[in-house]
Parts: structure tokens; C-alpha cells; sequence
């Protein structure tokens, strides 16, 4: 997985437009049990980082992350604002002040991502958040390149699971977020924030592949 | 979508410049972090009080900015906790040598809103304190969620400490106030519909023509449970008995009773639930001091209600007498 | 039908006993002529108001008797003018030695009622007089109708006169003083859906997803015609082009501004349509001096609006801004 | 026609049973373009006329009529109370203390009613109204008995022409009541007024036919 601050920039840039062009989908997704403002505040957020795009401090990787962090948890309201600012702080902080990060480094990086929400959000893996698509994804990708995949084999597995596990909460009971007020009723329906991070990394993944072949290391 | 609507994003701010531009002489409009403030906030003998959350619950919160109730309320979108940012820079704005209160609805998004701008401001060296508030008795199993939720029973709480706050009472007292009335606070709504937000266009659950949804939240997320749609009075009765038996309120209490609207609810609704719960109440033993039948906290257009109890003593009952000036007026 | 009711035909009764049982020490309660009266009136030295109509349009009247405006209200049943007898033994119970003054939305009903009501309490020596209000600008063509109706605007009437009452003005001063506020009155409303009389238990006409009805009454009577749905800014500038040209409202002049939402219609759009009618007002050279957002008069659960302006003097201003105290209240 | 009190008696029980069962209908008449309350209203009304039935002083017609005029206008609200009760009022004051009423005396008696509505409601015929259906089946009545028809037979012809009348309102546009305010948009749908005293006749004249067979003279 090559490390450039391109790559980075892609990343996080292909994130921001998903949630743009998802509002309506993941507004939806969390109507079923939920309040249905989740697509809203993420494009709203992730909008306002897109205008301020070419502004954003870019001395290393770990300053971007967390500016990005910051402009998403000033800007976005709701549980997401929070959860996904600190998402971003932290990987940025586990990034560190380096321009390009290994595929090791971004593994951690997730990590500390899904450390930050749990403790955010006082909730786990099972409590059908984003955590249960998060958590699968980042175990598949360390796996694929530990097993010596290239970066392309191994997001495009990590997309696999992504969407496995964001389909597989729909058989969870909500404990956390504006759904688990619901209790059994919540079961049968797909978790907003899961699916969502599943939607946006099968876009990274296909992104990927184009990225590199447009010479875009 | 049957609205007086521009653009959705615009909603809330062109809502909080119309309350501005209603009250020119006593309110002050921050459009940066939907900040509406009592012109005449902070004030050095009085611990300033603030409450944030979604918008799409007015008159709750802005609508409640006053003499003797908020001095600032920092929403966010509709159904969205504000960012933390909101909440920090409204914290400065109204920081008085008293200290600050935020209350704060039960709700995921809008404790870690809170809590992240209370660090910020108390870093600057603000005095700020927290205050949660969780009355919805819908909530079964709190194992399993962030808890209960604060509901329309909020108001009581916002009433209690606006009036002692105007009195002078110093932050630890208005937090002693605060969680006493919170303490004795219950409430349990119903939604006849679905509430349909601006920014989505459609409503956000179907409801069929006979059916309610049972212990609704105020986000129109899904309520306790699906049931037949009843006359009102055995609505009011299942209301009741969940409000009742949960504190429990008992023979010889003296309650504050509140028929909250939900938003697509007309007055005259509520008014023939109020009958029944007073009756019922009186069967129990239990006498109304205090009367609220109107929209206090509401979701958007749905169309539902809230009943909420509280149990009065002289304290409560003499700080909700107290005299109090806001937005939401009738002349 | 998404309402709270229980029998249709108890739903004005049920309604009438919560207001008495919410307001137990200032109003009493008549059932067999649905008379909600203050406790204290009639006064020797003060005329007593009254106001009836048919029912639906909470919280006019039942829920506005009270010091500074009615002393009693007597509505008939959903949208329907209250019987004769009704008006007969309302003026008898609050006959004054100074007279009694029964304000009437011009409505053939409404009128006839009053008229044979007025008869029959004047053969019993009492001193009545009638003022007819009229200012929906939506009816064009008074000749083919008995003339302009009777909506929101009403509450500024009422407002008046009920505080020249308390400062003890006579009969004449007050026909005089109503007479004044209702010629320089006006309203237009609009109506996004129907709404739906309990006893029908369906709307009373079908609006499409993109429509609306502009000019509507405030009985569920389809309006001047239906339009498509536009943008509430757009709404306001229609509903204002046709208020303020009537009178017509001219640069310079002072006024009170009223949004009035007709009961299915959240407070958060009445304020994003207040903002853009003091907004565009100002761009009149209209000033708002005075601002009334909420529900003053409904149409039960209409999604809609109506918008009112009212020219104000010094006389009219002061007598607004005296205090009332009412059973729609906040606190 | 034959005049007996019991025939007043049934005339009166029949329009107040045909109010209080077609209360839907004709309400929903009202729906078009009124308000909705004419069938409520008038059910309410004639109910209470049916409730009282037994304690209605039945002296003479005249009396019997105006007592029935007096408990509908104190009970019924809206434009109908003022309008039917002084309808009866009139009637009754027309039969004047007579036992039985001939079918002259009927048609004074409804042409008295019919002046009643009009001062009333400041109306006439042609402004979509139940004067539209009243005058004419007064007219046709009354120019069949002249021509020597039996009752039976001038009930039916009036009836004829009060559904043909009541039909032809929606040709009209409203200048009286509710429907008036929206206009020309009024016209397309009949009055309800006119409409419910099509079916009130219609229904005197079906039962006419069973009172007289059943030997009720
Ligand atoms: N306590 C929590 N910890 C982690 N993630 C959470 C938590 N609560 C909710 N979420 C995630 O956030 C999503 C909902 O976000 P959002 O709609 O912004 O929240 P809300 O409207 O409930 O404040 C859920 O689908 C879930 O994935
Ligand atoms: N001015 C009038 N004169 C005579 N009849 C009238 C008048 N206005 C209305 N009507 C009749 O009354 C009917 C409506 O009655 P109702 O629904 O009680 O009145 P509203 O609801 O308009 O007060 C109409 O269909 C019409 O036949
Ligand atoms: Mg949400
Ligand atoms: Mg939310
Ligand atoms: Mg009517
Ligand atoms: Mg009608």
C-alpha cells in the first residue's frame, strides 16, 4: 500500500464526496429506526471540508487528518459530529508527522479511529454502530497485507467485509444511538453508520484502481 | 411535503432570524452558532442558563429565551445535537461570574456536544456545569440505551431554574434545583403520525390509519411500540398508568400535569386528553396544582402528545409561579 | 382520522371541561349553552365581552376569556354558529348594569344567531350592542356574498376592546374603539392541506401533493383558488401583495404583523414566514412595531397559515399592549 | 290531501328520521365547497326533536309546528338553525289552531316558510339555496292539487320536481352561505340544502302511500 500524501488526500476527498452524494440514501437508512438526520449532518459536514479543501494546513499527514477532524466536529451536528471528529483526530494523531503512511500505519490508524468512537460513544463492536462494519474491515485489510496482498487485493477485500458486516447488523439489537430506543424492533434493519462506512470504502476501492492507473502513485 | 419551506438548509437559521426580528428589543441572534441570547445576557448576579439540542421541538428552545427561563439557546439542525462549537461559543458569549448552567436533553449527539464544549470553556476558565435531564418513562431498558430521554418534562426543569436562577441562587444550588425537579419529572408520549423534516421531504415512519405508535420519542424515532389506534381517554388512561406507576405518584400528591402537542396536534385535542388525565388523576387520589395544556416541546408536524408529571412541592410549586418572559407569547 | 377523540359528538363538551378543570379558579363552566365564563364577571363597572363561533378555531374564543380580553365565549359545535339560546343565556348570565357587546365573525350563521340572540336578551332589558368583524381581504365580491368573513384578525378586536373594558369604557366607547381596530384589519390565509372535522372523521376536500389553497376560510371552506405549492417566501409575498394593497398599508404607516397558523402547522415555519413578512414590510417602509407569531385562530388541524396587519396609533398600540391574562398561557 | 293531525305528526317524524339517518350525506354535501356541518347539525337537531317527541304540546298544528321550530333553532347551530326553525315557526303560524290541514292550507304553509328563509337569510331564489328545491316543488304541488290530483299523486309529482331542482343547483354559483366565498368554483356540485329537501319530500311521499294503505287517514 503505497504511502504518499496523495493517496491521503484521495482518501479522505473520495470519503467527503460519498457523503455528499449519499445524503439522501443514508438519510434514509437511518429513518427506518432512527431519526433520519444521519445523511444531513454527514453531508453537511463533509461539505464544508470540501469548500475548505484547498486551505486545509497539509504538513503531514497527521496535521490534514486532524484539521479534517476538526472541521467535522465543528461543523456537523448530532452523534455523528462527535464520532467522526474523533475518528479523524485520531488517525491523525496515529498518523503522526509523516507525509506518507504505510499500510501497517494505516491499519493503525483504524484502530485508533475505532478506540476513539468506542470511547466517545461508550459503546463496542455489537451495539450495531458504525463499529461493526469499522472493526471487521480494518481486522480483513491487516490480514490480506500481513498475507503479503498489494493495497489494491486488500481494500477491495476489506470492501467485501465492509458490506458482509454493515448487512449482518441488520440481525443486531441496537444498545447505542437514537435506534436502541426501539429495543427488539430495531432488529431487521440495517445500522445507518455501518453501511454508510461500507458504502465509502467499496469507493475508495474502486478509486484505488484508478488512481494508480492514472499514475496517480 | 405540505410546508412553508425555502430551502431545507435554510430552515433553522431563517426560523431564528424571524424570532429575532420578532423581538428586536430583548433577543440577540448570533447566526455563526444559531445562538438566540437575551440581549441583555451575561448579567454579573445571575448564573446564566442555556439549553442546546435538535431543532424541530419549538417553542423548545429558542422560543424560551427570557426573563425567567433561558438566557441562550444554541440548536442545532432539526433532530441534530449542535456541534460543540455552537455550544462553546455560546458558553463564552453568556459566561457570567456566577457561572454557566447547560441543561441537557438525554440524548447521545447532544452529551458529547455538551461535555466537549464544556472542556473547551472551562479550559478558557469558564465556571460550567451540567445539568441532564431524562423524564420519557418510554425508555424501558436503559442497559441497553444511553438512558432515558429528556423530553417535554424539560420544561419544568428550565422553569425551576430560570426562576431561581433570576433570584439569585448561586451554581450549586441551581444544580440541587435542577435535579430535584428532574428527579420527580415523568412523561410519555404518543404519535398519531410521522413528523416530516424539511431536509428529507417525506415522513420519516408510515403509520396506517388505525394504528399509533406508543412511547414516540421526540426525533420521530419509532416509540416503544406499535398499537391500534383507541379512543382518547384510553389513550390518556395507558399514558398514565405507564407516568404513574413509574415514579410512582401516589394518593395524596400534588402534581403539575402538562398535555404537551407534538406539533400537528390543535389545542382542542389536547384539551379533551387534559379532561380525562384530570379525572383519572382524581380517581387516584392525586390533585393538579398546576395546569399546561398547549405545545411545549414538540416534533416538528407530528401529530401526538406528551403527558407529563411532576410532583410539586412548595419549593417547585413557587419557583413555577414565578414570573417569566419569553418569545412564545400570546399578546 | 388521526385525532384525539372519543365520541364525535362529546368532542366540544370534553374539550370545554378540560379549559374548566385547566383554569379552576378563574373561569367557570356552563355545559348545557358551552359557555366558558369568567368566575368574577358580570362587574358592575365594566361592560362584559362576549364572542361566540363555532368550534374548531381554539383557542378563539373558550380559550382567550379571561382579565383584558372576553369575559365569555359561547361556541357552538365544530364550525357551526352557536344556537340562539346559546347567545340569549350567555348575554342574561353576563348582563352588566353597563351592558353587554357581542363581537360576531360576519358569517351568516354567526349573525343570524346573535341577531335573534340580541332580540331576545334586549325584551329582558338588557343593554346589548353587536360589532361585526370582517377582515378576510380572500372575498372579492361582496356582492354575491354576505360579505367579508371574520378570521385571525379578530384577536386584535377582542385585544382592544377587552382592555378598554377593564379601564372601564362604556358601551358607545367600545363599539367606537372595536369598530376602529376592525377597519384598519386585514387577513389572507392559505391552506397546504384540509383539515378534518372529528364528526366527519375525513378532510373536507382533497388538496393534491403540490398544491394549495389560497385565500382559504378558516371553516375548511375551499378559498379563493388553488395554487400551485410554492416556497414560503413566495407564499408570504402573495399573501402580503393582497393585505397591503387592500387597505392599503402605505410607507410610513406603523403596524402589528400577525402570523397565524391553523392548527396542523408547526411554530418553527410560522417564524420563517414572519421573517420574510417583516423582511419584505420593511422594504415597504412598513414598520413592525408589534409581532404576533403562534395560533390565535384555527382551522382544527389545517396545515396553513394566515397572515394580518393591523394599523396602528397611539390608542390602538397601548390598548394591545395592556396585559391580559388568559387560559392559553405559557406558564 | 287529507288534513288530520296525525298526518302533520307523521309529515314532521319523517323529515326528522330522514335528517337524523342521511346525517353523513348530507353532510358530505356540505364538504364540497361549505364546511362540513349541515348533516351534524341538523342530525343533532331533529334528534333532539325525536328525543322530546312524546312531550311536544300538540294542542293544534300550529302549535305542534312552532314548538318543533323552537327546540331546532335553540338546538341547531350554524346557518340551518336560524333557517329551519324559522321555517316551522312560519308553517305553524299559518296552520294557525287547527286540527288538520288541508292541502291549500299546505301550500300557504310552505309558502310562508319559504318567505320565513328568505328575510331570514337575506336570500331568494337563484342564489343556491334550499329555496331552489323549496319554491318550485311549492309550485308544482300546489298546481297539482288545483288540477284535482289526489295527495298521493301531488306528493309524487312535487317530489319529481324538488330531485330535479335540487339536481339543477349545481348549474348555479352560490351567493348565499359558506359555498358562496369560493365563486364560480361553486358551480359543478348541487346545494345541500336544496339537495336534503329533495330527499325529505321524496321520502314524505314514499311513506305517504304505506300511511294511507295502513288505514293511519
Ligand atoms: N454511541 C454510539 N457509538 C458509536 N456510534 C454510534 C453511537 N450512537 C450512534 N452511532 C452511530 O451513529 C449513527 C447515527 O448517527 P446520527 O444520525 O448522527 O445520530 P443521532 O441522530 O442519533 O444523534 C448510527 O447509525 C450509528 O452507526
Ligand atoms: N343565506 C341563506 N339563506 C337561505 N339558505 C341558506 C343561506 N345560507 C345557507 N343556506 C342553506 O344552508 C345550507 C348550509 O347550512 P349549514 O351547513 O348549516 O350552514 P353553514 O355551515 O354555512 O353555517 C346551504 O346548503 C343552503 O341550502
Ligand atoms: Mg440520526
Ligand atoms: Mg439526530
Ligand atoms: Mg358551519
Ligand atoms: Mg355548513
Amino acid at each position: 500500500m503505497s504511502g504518499s500524501m496523495q493517496n491521503v488526500e484521495l482518501v479522505v476527498r473520495t470519503i467527503a464526496r460519498c457523503a455528499v452524494d449519499n445524503e439522501v440514501y443514508f438519510g434514509e437508512l437511518d429513518a427506518v429506526v432512527g431519526d433520519g438526520d444521519f445523511g444531513y449532518s454527514l453531508a453537511r459536514g463533509f461539505e464544508k471540508v470540501l469548500d475548505e479543501w484547498d486551505g486545509i494546513d497539509r504538513t503531514d499527514a497527521g496535521t490534514f487528518l486532524k484539521r479534517v477532524g476538526m472541521i467535522i466536529s465543528s461543523r456537523i451536528g448530532g452523534t455523528s459530529g462527535p464520532i467522526w471528529g474523533t475518528a479523524f483526530l485520531r488517525a491523525g494523531a496515529t498518523a503522526g508527522a509523516t507525509q506518507g503512511v504505510s499500510g501497517e500505519r494505516v491499519v493503525a490508524m483504524l484502530r485508533s479511529a475505532a478506540e476513539g468512537i468506542k470511547a466517545r460513544g461508550q459503546s463496542d463492536v455489537g451495539d450495531k454502530t458504525l463499529l461493526d462494519a469499522l472493526v471487521p474491515l480494518t481486522d480483513r485489510l491487516e490480514q490480506e497485507l500481513t498475507s503479503g496482498a498489494d493495497a489494491a487485493a486488500a481494500l477491495a477485500a476489506a470492501a467485501t467485509t465492509a458490506r458482509e458486516a454493515a448487512e449482518a447488523t441488520s440481525r443486531l439489537v441496537a444498545r447505542r444511538g437514537r435506534a436502541s430506543y426501539t429495543g427488539e424492533r430495531s432488529r431487521g434493519s440495517v445500522d445507518a453508520g455501518a453501511m454508510a462506512l461500507a458504502v465509502i470504502i467499496e469507493q475508495i476501492s474502486s478509486q484505488w484502481q484508478a488512481w494508480q492507473t492514472e499514475g496517480v502513485s | 411535503m405540505k410546508k412553508f419551506v425555502n430551502d431545507p438548509r435554510q430552515f433553522v437559521p431563517e426560523m431564528l432570524e424571524g424570532i429575532a426580528l420578532a423581538n428586536p428589543d430583548t433577543l440577540t441572534y448570533v447566526p455563526e452558532y444559531n445562538l438566540i441570547m437575551r440581549s441583555d445576557a451575561p448579567r454579573e448576579d445571575k448564573v446564566s442558563i442555556v439549553q442546546g439540542s435538535g431543532s424541530g421541538h419549538e417553542p423548545a428552545h429558542v422560543m424560551i429565551v427570557g426573563r425567567g427561563m433561558l438566557d441562550a439557546a444554541c440548536p442545532g439542525d432539526v433532530f441534530a445535537a449542535p456541534p460543540m462549537d455552537y455550544v462553546y461559543e455560546t458558553a463564552k458569549r453568556v459566561a457570567s461570574p456566577k457561572g454557566v448552567l447547560l441543561l441537557v436533553n438525554n440524548y447521545t449527539g447532544d452529551r458529547m456536544a455538551f461535555d466537549m464544549g464544556r472542556e473547551m470553556a472551562e479550559a478558557d476558565g469558564i465556571d460550567v456545569r451540567i445539568l441532564t435531564i431524562n423524564d420519557d418513562v418510554a425508555v424501558k431498558d436503559s442497559l441497553y440505551t444511553i438512558g432515558r430521554r429528556g423530553v417535554a418534562g424539560n420544561f419544568f426543569v428550565i422553569k425551576a431554574v430560570g426562576a431561581a436562577s433570576e433570584q439569585g441562587a448561586d451554581l450549586d444550588e441551581l444544580v440541587r434545583l435542577g435535579q430535584k425537579v428532574n428527579d420527580v419529572t415523568r412523561t410519555m408520549g404518543v404519535a398519531l403520525t410521522a413528523c416530516t423534516p424539511p431536509a428529507k421531504g417525506s415522513p420519516l415512519f408510515e403509520l396506517g390509519e388505525d394504528e399509533m405508535e406508543f412511547g414516540v420519542g421526540i426525533h420521530g424515532e419509532p416509540g416503544r411500540e406499535r398499537r391500534p389506534l383507541v379512543p382518547a381517554d384510553q389513550i390518556v388512561d395507558d399514558l398514565l398508568e405507564a407516568v404513574v406507576t413509574d415514579l410512582p405518584y401516589s394518593s395524596g400528591d400534588r402534581v403539575a400535569l402538562m398535555i404537551n402537542g407534538l406539533g400537528g396536534t390543535p389545542i382542542s385535542e389536547l384539551y379533551v386528553l387534559f379532561r380525562r388525565a384530570h379525572r383519572q388523576l382524581a380517581e387516584r387520589g392525586i390533585t393538579v396544582g398546576r395546569s399546561y395544556v398547549g405545545e411545549y416541546c414538540t416534533s416538528l408536524d407530528m401529530a401526538g402528545a406528551s403527558l407529563t408529571l411532576v410532583r410539586l412541592d412548595d419549593e417547585i410549586e413557587r419557583l413555577l409561579q414565578a414570573p417569566a418572559e419569553v418569545a412564545i407569547r400570546v399578546f
